[in-house]
């Protein structure tokens, strides 16, 4: 790439962009504060790796990578699923043990992480 | 507990993941895929089953245990490399045949290397559902 | 210490002893059809091969010294069968005694016999093991077991040091042959290695043979019942040891090694043990210690050179042997009559039990060295073999002489007194004469000794020259045998030897008290046994809890540790540092994927929040398949997403039931930092310096141009992995199959979980409430 | 003519496949042993054959040699499977004795099989990748095998087992990634045929220092050796027969073959440090030994202790050390396996394996005493049983090259050894039962008594014979140790021309 | 000109997955930073198919880049309803949560 | 009829997966379909005649686009701006829709559109629960939504029962 | 670009060893997924790396056009992947069980397999157990 053409460079930017779109997720998982915080983060993640995969198409000229976003944008959400039902059952849970002990009584366990 | 729009959602995200996933398997040999990322995406259409339905409904749609869908996927595998003994050629030596073949194009091939795949995407597909289907029912 | 039997005593005795004991009468009797030929200077072999790959061959060679050993295990053995078939007569397991003993007798014999290293060495290990077994008769007490142990575990060691000689001899000398061994002693006793060769060998055979200070085990093997006393533990296994430095005379000996070892461990120990003989009471015990005395005689004479020396060894070897399994067997008949082996409190059996006292008598007058028993030729010759000491060390002879003035006192103890001593208490049952078939072994063995020394001249020429001519060679011919040499020297050392120890003999209780005073205030060695036991399980206890902690962070630090040690020492070692690597080329996505990468596996790492973690976790999978797609591998960025959203999936249900990750549950922070960063550093610059050379490609190359033609298909990566390399799916299959089973009965293999919570589980919670809580309420 | 290679590692994984699929029912067991029995005939065909060629290899899928997988059976190889299939026909024998229903339900007949068919694999195959997977396929399957009867002990033991085993895993993978990335390729043979023209020699000892580290973990050698005793004792005890006679040897075995085959550049540094390893592995696991008092425990340390000789053979590198190291490879697992059989036994009719809760089978199972005797005996070196010529030749072999230390070590260790067997002897056996019960065979039903004893009884009967007829074993082993030591058959078979 | 387009449309969809990121970043609580991640993030992904689709030309790559929208379409929502839902019971504070018709 | 109406669907996408109709793939494409269908028969439901709303479908299509670029521009805003300028709440809208696809598809779209987030649909599918970021008025956007997206959805999906 | 990666590796490794050396096995569980992903990355840069150019043969050429990324190591690192999960998978359900049925996540709390005396159990962990939850009913 010696010379940069304007779609190289718009190619670039979006690229750098996406990244940083990635790198403020990260952030946000890192910081949380509460679980569907992170949850979010990781979500919009995978959804931005999506993106990255089209770029990398465009960048290396295969189309072989859009196998990679097609699978990314099917599975992706599972991923996300998952961990919501987790953060769900958590107050299930948490509530079902607040009935059981006594109403002083709270478990250790902060759900928000 | 049970979410209405996962519900809804899985109906036709499950029957896509399942197609999407055999599609993966048979164009796996030319274009990225195989029977690795095959039965690794038909899994995951009834982990979503599973996990939005439970995994009674999720067992009762697979109607065979997986277990057994693993074990018989090995055994496929197995007779797929055996199958080269019948044409005299060493284990897992592919045997191939093309139908309709013209000059041009080689048809539509099939092989014992298809069924090998075929066989590594049962494996792969039965193997992770006994896992997340017993482990979601301790919870 | 009595035999188990006491109490079912029957008359009548099975016939299965029967069988061992014409078995080994006929094995006398076809030994003792050799004796001319032998006598004549006749040498026979025998050779089999066996592991002809080691050198290794079942050869034997009969000559004098083994002829005389072989009617020795031969004829006693026969005897001893016949007695112990009436001695055990309706114990549950005189099967299996007999088979142990015929066992024994047979690797003895084979012992003796052999003519190769190795093969000799496996029929001592069997006799080790047939001793083990038979000192174990009495395996229901904790002492008979400890006995059959410390018998097994010093013959045992003995014999591992016996190997090795035994290899290094065989390594040396080119063979295992002895004969062929014989020829080269001169070269051998040159070799550096001949003393290590030595000290090895008769580190074995003193084991063997009980000399100080691997004494100790041999009393207490006198747990056996007494028919294996008498057959293993004096007439035959016991002077395995002496046989085998008999065997290698003509090899080994002749230098002042052998000759200082061997004259100062026998002397030592037959005055030693001589002394400890008088101290018993129990008379088993008292005649196992006079049997240390004569294998410290044997060896003595062994460490000598002179024909007297020799000739005594062969004669004292003989007359020891008679006289002792006699005696065995007769204190067998007491304790069998009686129930008591007491010595103090024994007496006047004499009457009831007549043929018994007088096959003792036999033996004890023999024992004693009276003329004209065979015995007394035999210290005769002893005498004189002292007198001819290569060293003219009047202390051996002084030992020797206090030693045979000792056995004399103890003769009359352990065979006089309990039968015309006066009795000194009421021993449990009324003694009788004993049976028939446990009668003639003693008194047979008696007379022989009597016979012998008669006529000596008939053991003379078959036995006693070719035996010497063993050692020596055909040409030194063996001193006399004769009861009348003459008043010499040795005549009146014979003399003052019986004065003595009839002065002993009247004094011995006196004398009892004072040494169990004495030996109370010594240290044991049988319990330095205990102690060197107690120790050893010290020493395995305190490794075990050193290495095997149960600490799983332990185990886990040091296979790690390990994995620095052995790469990073090995870097240093061989010095295989990598050049300063270089990252210009990086271009800036790959930086920001792989700062990201970093990013996510240091939150990993640092985080207390499981859904962090989980997400971190995310992130690293994420990275990774970034580099999968920046370098142009969708398969494997598929596959590594796919299993990335797999594993969140699964940890997510699985944290479901599992607790919060700890805050700082970590007590080794230091530690663990420091083989973290030793080791990521370390991987770093293994790779690096991989990366240095370039790579040959010829495989890939190959698959790239033989993909489509020969294996049809056009994404590379699933042919390797459906054709080119199937057998490597096939088995990764087989492992996801596996795993999947696997979790499958681990989640199935258990009752459903148990409702109550898990035993380790605090009670208490740590009262904070939650924000949840409170934004809920 | 590769199926007589390719046919002893399909067999346990079809009869796995359909021992599985017909598990409900009688179907499952018999299908396992009838399986077995063909692979005991597989095994001993690719024998004859190997005895008739020296070195036999097939390439899998027809792919030339360096490009595909190639299987290959040097007298190593093929010994090792024919004690495979020995065992593992043995232990599925004992197995229908042993294993409930319940087991058989959740896949034990499925893991077993599987696990023998990595053994073989990891035995036949010249590719270094395909043998991690085999590796791979054993762990697995002995995971899952560990855990079967999920009791608590099993678990904890696992997770021991689990944990330390993936450490181990993990550097293997990483150390053939390396050596690729050295060498270009993954074929054992073409590895030690460019491994010399590699420029960075000392890189070279570094990789072959991980493998060490990875093969080390397996076999069980000091100081990777504790997850061994922390999780053997634990499993049913077919289970924990066949991982005490198989697993740890094919550790040693792929140490064996690397350290012959291709990581023999750099002798003085790798082997000697082997020697160390070897010395300490003999001396703690004999201690370890020592201080336990449940047989499966004491059987367990013992295993690390035997496998100290092995490398011992390895380290000392002469013809007679190797044959000394093969002829205790095969006499272990015979034995090993049969020891922990017995164990079993011993606690069916005992009621425990814990000493001091036992005793009496002296007395009224001497078929049993017998049985324990043969191997025990053989195990502690006493002549003129297998481990006798085992250790025979290795002490000569050290005492050849002037070892003394190691050889002092080795005869030592085999002192301690006998104090352990005679423990077991004395107190499983000699000692009364401390309960006052007579533990008799005629406790176990007749078909639990032909199921459990005949594996047993064949097992001392083949100690017997390698101890009283070592002579063609001995002389198998030298060619063995010749074909390590000089692999130009080896080259050849498998590489062709190019070698 | 499909250069152009396709250049254009890549950088507007890197602006919005860049504008996703800072949302998530910047709004004050899980459901706003839900809005910016759910829809802004799935425009951008979409826009950067757009732009790929254009930049290749060919039918096939078009189908894939629709099929991959089509799905992000159908799945995101799908996840930002579980996460809502989960913060939800979960209680997780709302920001400037006085709105009269605020429930729970 | 409604699992051949899905059937044909999961044909195309399939026949759409290989980039090309060839009478292989669609034939393959309903075999395939007719399994999978027949896997997933426990979910049966599926929407009701299909062809007869193609226009109502497009109009969805293009009002639910015009939506999304619109109030994406209002979120973007908010995003930038130093203040949060939004006022969000969590507000309970009736539900209309009955079907099973027409609560997807109403959920879903609203969720697509920047501004409106559902989060839940109550048990006895009567309600939906949204948050929204600019609710100064929770009725008017209410009545926005349900005489917009849901009417739309309405319109295309469940003609019949309205 | 090797060099970063292998920097990288680094990081991977140090952090995973770091997880594997915590008392709670969850944690282990964590640094066993990172050092798998850190082994992946050693095979696949030590096939050397490509960028842009996936190892697939376009329709109409017999063999890839042009330089591609070395398929043998990208055909390992996914078989690699596929068992690491495997025995991942295995791992997990293995340390779930472990905490249902011996009550924690310690490893130094299990003593089960290699019981130790009361007696030798440090303070600490008293201390730090109490921090675990209740596991679920
Ligand atoms: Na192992
Ligand atoms: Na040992």
């Amino acid at each position: 790439m010696t010379s940069l053409t304007a779609p190289d460079i718009a190619l670039m930017v979006s690229l750098g962009l996406v990244f940083c779109g990635i790198g403020l997720a990260f952030l946000r998982l890192s910081l949380g504060p509460t679980m569907p915080d992170r949850v979010v983060a990781l979500d919009k993640m995978t959804v931005s790796i999506v993106a990255f995969c089209g770029l990398a198409a465009i960048w290396s000229g295969d189309a072989a990578f859009l196998d990679v976003a097609l699978v990314l944008a099917l599975v992706g959400f599972l991923a996300t699923v998952a961990l919501a039902r987790f953060a769900e059952r958590a107050v299930i849970r948490r509530n079902r043990a607040a009935i059981n002990t006594s109403a002083t009584t709270n478990e250790g366990e902060t759900d928000h992480e | 507990m049970n979410s209405i729009i996962l519900q809804v959602g899985t109906r036709y995200l499950a029957g896509i993941l399942i197609l999407f996933s055999l599609y993966m398997l048979l164009r796996g040999h030319n274009e990225p895929g195989g029977g690795f990322i095959g039965g690794l995406i038909g899994s995951t259409g009834f982990i979503l089953y599973a996990l939005a339905c439970g995994t009674a409904q999720a067992r009762a749609a697979l109607h065979i245990m997986p277990q057994n869908i693993a074990v018989a996927g090995l055994g496929i595998a197995l007779l797929a490399g055996i199958a080269a003994a019948l044409f005299g050629d060493a284990l897992f030596t592919g045997q191939w045949l093309f139908l309709n073949a013209t000059e041009d194009s080689k048809g539509l091939p099939l092989s014992t290397v298809l069924i090998f795949d075929i066989g590594v995407y049962l494996v792969v597909f039965g193997a992770i559902l006994s896992i997340v289907f017993a482990m979601e029912e301790e919870i | 210490m009595a035999d188990p039997q006491h109490t079912q005593t029957s008359s009548q005795a099975g016939w299965i002893g029967l069988v061992p004991a014409v078995l080994s009468l006929a094995l006398f009797a076809a030994f003792a059809s050799q004796l001319p030929a032998i006598a004549a200077g006749d040498v026979q072999r025998l050779v089999w091969e066996w592991v002809p790959a080691l050198g290794i061959s079942l050869s034997f060679l009969l000559d004098g010294l083994s002829l005389t050993f072989a009617l020795l295990i031969s004829g006693i053995g026969g005897m001893v069968f016949l007695y112990a078939n009436t001695y055990l007569a309706g114990h549950p397991q005189l099967t299996r005694f007999m088979l142990f003993l015929t066992g024994f007798m047979l690797a003895m014999l084979g012992l003796v016999l052999a003519d190769n290293l190795i093969a000799l060495f496996v029929f001592w290990e069997l006799t080790t093991i047939t001793s083990y077994l038979l000192i174990g008769f009495g395996h229901a007490t904790e002492n008979g077991r400890r006995s059959a142990l410390q018998a097994l575990f010093v013959t045992g060691a003995g014999a591992l040091a016996l190997l090795a000689g035994f290899i290094l001899l065989g390594i040396t000398a080119g063979t295992f042959e002895i004969s062929a061994l014989m020829a080269q002693g001169d070269t051998l006793r040159a070799h550096a290695l001949y003393l290590p060769i030595l000290i090895l060998i008769i580190a074995g055979t003193f084991t063997k043979s009980a000399q100080f200070p691997f004494h100790f085990w041999l009393p207490n093997a006198m747990a056996a019942p007494t028919p294996v006393s008498a057959f293993l533990h004096s007439a035959t296994m016991v002077k395995a040891g002496v046989y085998l430095m008999a065997r290698l005379y003509p090899t080994l000996s002749g230098t002042d090694v052998w000759f200082w070892t061997l004259t100062i461990a026998g002397a030592f120990t037959a005055l030693f043990a001589s002394v400890l003989a008088l101290r018993q009471t129990d008379l088993k015990q008292a005649l196992a210690y006079t049997t240390l005395m004569a294998l410290g005689t044997l060896t003595l004479f062994l460490g000598q050179s002179s024909s007297y020396a020799i000739t005594g060894f062969v004669t004292f070897l003989v007359v020891h042997s008679l006289y002792k399994a006699a005696l065995f067997l007769v204190v067998g008949c007491i304790d069998h009559a009686t129930g008591s082996r007491d010595a103090e409190t024994l007496g006047g059996l004499g009457r009831a039990m007549p043929v018994t006292a007088a096959a003792a008598a036999l033996a004890a007058l023999s024992m004693a060295g009276l003329p004209p028993f065979l015995g007394f030729i035999g210290k005769e010759l002893l005498y004189a073999g002292i007198l001819a000491l290569d060293a003219k060390v009047l202390i051996f002879a002084a030992a020797l002489i206090a030693s045979n003035v000792l056995m004399f006192a103890v003769a009359g103890i352990v065979a006089l007194r309990p039968f015309w001593g006066r009795a000194h208490g009421v021993p449990p049952r009324a003694p009788t004469e004993a049976p028939l078939f446990m009668l003639i072994g003693p008194v047979i063995l008696g007379a022989l000794g009597l016979m012998l020394g008669l006529f000596p001249a008939g053991l003379q020429t078959a036995l006693v020259d070719p035996a010497v001519a063993s050692l020596l060679g055909q040409d030194t011919k063996a001193k006399t045998l004769t009861l009348w040499h003459g008043v010499n020297l040795p005549l009146i050392l014979s003399g003052a030897t019986i004065a003595a120890g009839v002065m002993l003999y009247l004094t011995h209780r006196p004398a009892r008290a004072a040494l169990v005073w004495l030996d109370d205030r010594t240290p044991s060695f049988d319990a330095g046994w205990d102690r060197f036991l107690k120790g050893l399980k010290a020493l395995a206890a305190w490794q075990t809890r050193y290495l095997q902690t149960g600490v799983l962070r332990n185990y886990i630090a040091a296979t790690l540790a390990t994995v620095l040690v052995a790469i990073a020492g090995t870097m240093f070692a061989r010095n295989a540092w990598p050049q300063m690597p270089d990252i210009s080329d990086a271009s800036w996505p790959l930086i920001a994927i792989c700062l990201f990468t970093c990013a996510g596996a240091v939150m990993t790492a640092l985080t207390s929040s499981r859904i962090a973690a989980m997400a971190a976790l995310g992130v690293v999978g994420i990275g990774v398949a970034l580099v999968f797609i920046v370098f142009s591998a969708p398969d494997v960025a598929i596959t590594q997403l796919l299993v990335e959203t797999l594993v969140v999936v699964l940890v997510a249900v699985a944290l479901l039931r599992l607790p919060l990750l700890d805050q700082n549950g970590r007590d080794t922070r230091p530690r663990d930092a420091a083989l973290a960063i030793g080791l990521g550093a370390t991987v770093t610059a293994v790779i690096l310096a991989v990366l240095e050379a370039p790579l040959d490609r010829r495989l890939t190359s190959f698959f790239e141009t033989a993909s489509w033609p020969e294996a049809f298909g056009r994404n590379i990566v699933n042919v390797i992995l459906v054709d080119f390399r199937a057998l490597d799916t096939f088995g990764e299959i087989a492992v996801v199959v596996i795993a999947a089973l696997s979790a499958y009965a681990l989640l199935r293999a258990t009752s459903p979980a148990p409702n109550t919570p898990p035993r380790d589980t605090p009670t208490r919670q740590i009262a904070t409430p939650s924000r949840a809580e409170r934004s809920n309420s | 003519m590769s199926w007589y290679l390719a046919t002893p590692l399909v067999l346990p994984f079809l009869t796995a496949v359909l021992s599985f699929l017909m598990r409900f029912g009688v179907w499952g067991r018999w299908i396992s042993v009838g399986g077995n029995a063909l692979l005991l005939i597989a095994a001993t065909l690719l024998m004859v054959e190997v005895l008739g060629a020296g070195v036999v290899a097939g390439q899998m899928g027809s792919w030339a040699a360096p490009f595909g997988i190639t299987l290959v059976a040097d007298y190593l190889s093929a010994v090792m499977v024919v004690i495979t299939a020995i065992t593992a026909l043995a232990v599925s024998i004992y197995a229908l004795a042993d294993i409930d229903a319940r087991k058989e339900h959740l896949g034990y007949h499925a893991l077993f099989n599987v696990l023998i068919g990595g053994v073989i694999g990891a035995f036949l195959t010249g590719d270094l990748f395909n043998l991690y997977v085999w590796f791979e396929v054993m762990l697995i399957s002995s995971f899952g095998l560990l855990v079967l009867g999920g009791s608590r002990a099993q678990i904890d033991g696992g997770v021991r087992y689990v944990v330390l085993n993936l450490i181990s895993t993990i550097l293997f993978l990483t150390s053939i990634g390396l050596l690729y990335g050295m060498t270009g390729t993954l074929n054992m043979a073409d590895i030690a045929r460019v491994l010399p023209s590699v420029e960075n020699q000392p890189l070279v000892t570094v990789i072959a220092m991980m493998f060490m580290v990875a093969f080390g973990v397996k076999a069980a050698v000091f100081p990777l050796f504790f997850w061994l005793p922390a999780a053997y004792h634990t499993p049913a005890f077919s289970v924990s027969a066949v991982f005490a006679g198989l697993l740890t040897k094919v550790g040693v075995y792929a140490l064996i073959r690397m350290f012959t085959l291709i990581f023999d550049h750099d002798v003085g540094f790798t082997h000697q440090i082997l020697l160390w390893v070897a010395a300490l592995t003999m001396i703690t696991g004999v201690l370890g030994a020592a201080a336990q008092n449940d047989i499966r425990k004491i059987l367990s340390f013992h295993i690390v202790s035997q496998i100290g000789y092995m490398i011992m053979g390895l380290a000392l590198m002469t013809p007679l050390a190797l044959v000394g190291a093969v002829f205790y490879l095969v006499h272990h697992i015979i034995v090993k396996a049969n020891l922990f059989l017995i164990a079993g036994v011993v606690e069916r009719t005992t009621g425990s394996t814990d000493l001091s809760k036992i005793g009496g089978l002296y007395r009224t199972a001497p078929l049993l005493a017998i049985l324990f005797f043969v191997p025990a005996f053989s195990l502690a070196g006493f002549p003129p049983l297998s481990g006798f010529w085992a250790k025979y030749v290795l002490i000569t072999a050290a005492l050849e090259t002037h070892g003394w230390i190691i050889a002092a070590v080795a005869l030592l260790v085999g002192l301690l050894t006998i104090f352990s067997m005679t423990k077991i002897w004395a107190e499983a056996f000699w000692k009364h039962h401390p309960a006052g019960i007579d533990p008799k065979l005629t406790t176990l039903s007749p078909a639990e008594r032909r199921a459990l004893l005949l594996p047993i009884a064949a097992l001392a009967g083949l100690t017997l014979i390698i101890g009283f007829f070592p002579q063609p074993f001995i002389s198998f082993a030298e060619t063995a140790a010749e074909q390590l030591l000089d692999p130009s058959a080896y080259l050849t078979a498998v590489l062709g021309g190019q070698a | 000109m499909s250069e152009l387009i396709s250049a254009a449309l890549i950088l507007l969809g890197g602006l919005m997955v860049a504008a996703a990121g800072v949302g998530i970043w910047r709004l004050p609580d899980v459901f706003t930073r839900m809005h910016a991640a759910t829809k802004v993030g799935t425009l951008g992904s979409g826009l950067i198919m757009a732009g790929t689709a254009v930049h290749f030309g060919d039918p096939a790559i078009l189908l894939r880049c629709g099929l991959i929208v089509f799905f992000l379409l159908l799945t995101a929502p799908i996840g930002a309803h579980m996460i809502g839902r989960a913060a939800l019971r979960l209680g997780v504070p709302l920001w400037q949560a006085s709105t009269p018709d605020t429930k729970r | 009829m409604n699992t051949l109406v899905a059937n044909i669907f999961l044909t195309l996408i399939w026949v759409l997966f290989f980039g090309g109709f060839t009478w292989l793939t669609a034939l393959s494409g309903l075999a395939v379909g007719y399994a999978i269908l027949w896997l997933l028969q426990p979910l049966k439901g599926a929407p009701s005649s299909y062809f007869r709303r193609v226009w109502y479908w497009a109009r969805l299509i293009v009002m639910f686009h015009y939506e999304l670029l619109v109030s994406s521009l209002q979120v973007l805003w908010d995003i930038f701006t130093p203040t949060h300028l939004s006022n969000p709440a969590i507000i309970e809208m009736p539900l209309d829709v009955k079907t099973d696809a027409g609560i997807l598809l109403t959920t879903n779209l609203i969720s697509l559109t920047p501004g409106t987030l559902s989060i839940d649909v109550s048990e006895d599918r009567k309600t939906l629960i949204l948050h929204v970021m600019f609710a100064d008025d929770p009725d008017a956007v209410r009545q926005q939504l349900k005489q917009g997206m849901e009417r739309w959805v309405i319109d295309a999906v469940e003609g019949d029962m309205t | 670009m090797e060099a970063l990666l292998a920097l990288t590796i680094g990081v991977l490794v140090a952090t995973a060893v770091y997880l594997m050396l915590a008392r709670n096995v969850l944690r282990f569980i964590f640094g066993l997924v990172l050092i798998s992903n850190a082994a992946n990355l050693t095979i696949f840069v030590a096939g050397r790396l490509t960028a842009g150019a996936p190892p697939l043969i376009p329709e109409g050429a017999k063999a890839p056009v042009g330089e591609v990324a070395n398929a043998l190591p990208q055909a390992l690192v996914l078989t690699a992947i596929v068992i690491g999960f495997g025995l991942f998978a295995f791992a997990l359900v293995l340390m779930f069980r472990a905490y249902t049925h011996l009550g924690t996540l310690y490893s130094d709390d299990m003593q089960v397999a290699e019981p130790r005396s009361t007696a030798s159990t440090p303070s600490h962990l008293t201390k730090d157990t109490q921090m675990t939850e209740r596991p679920a009913e």
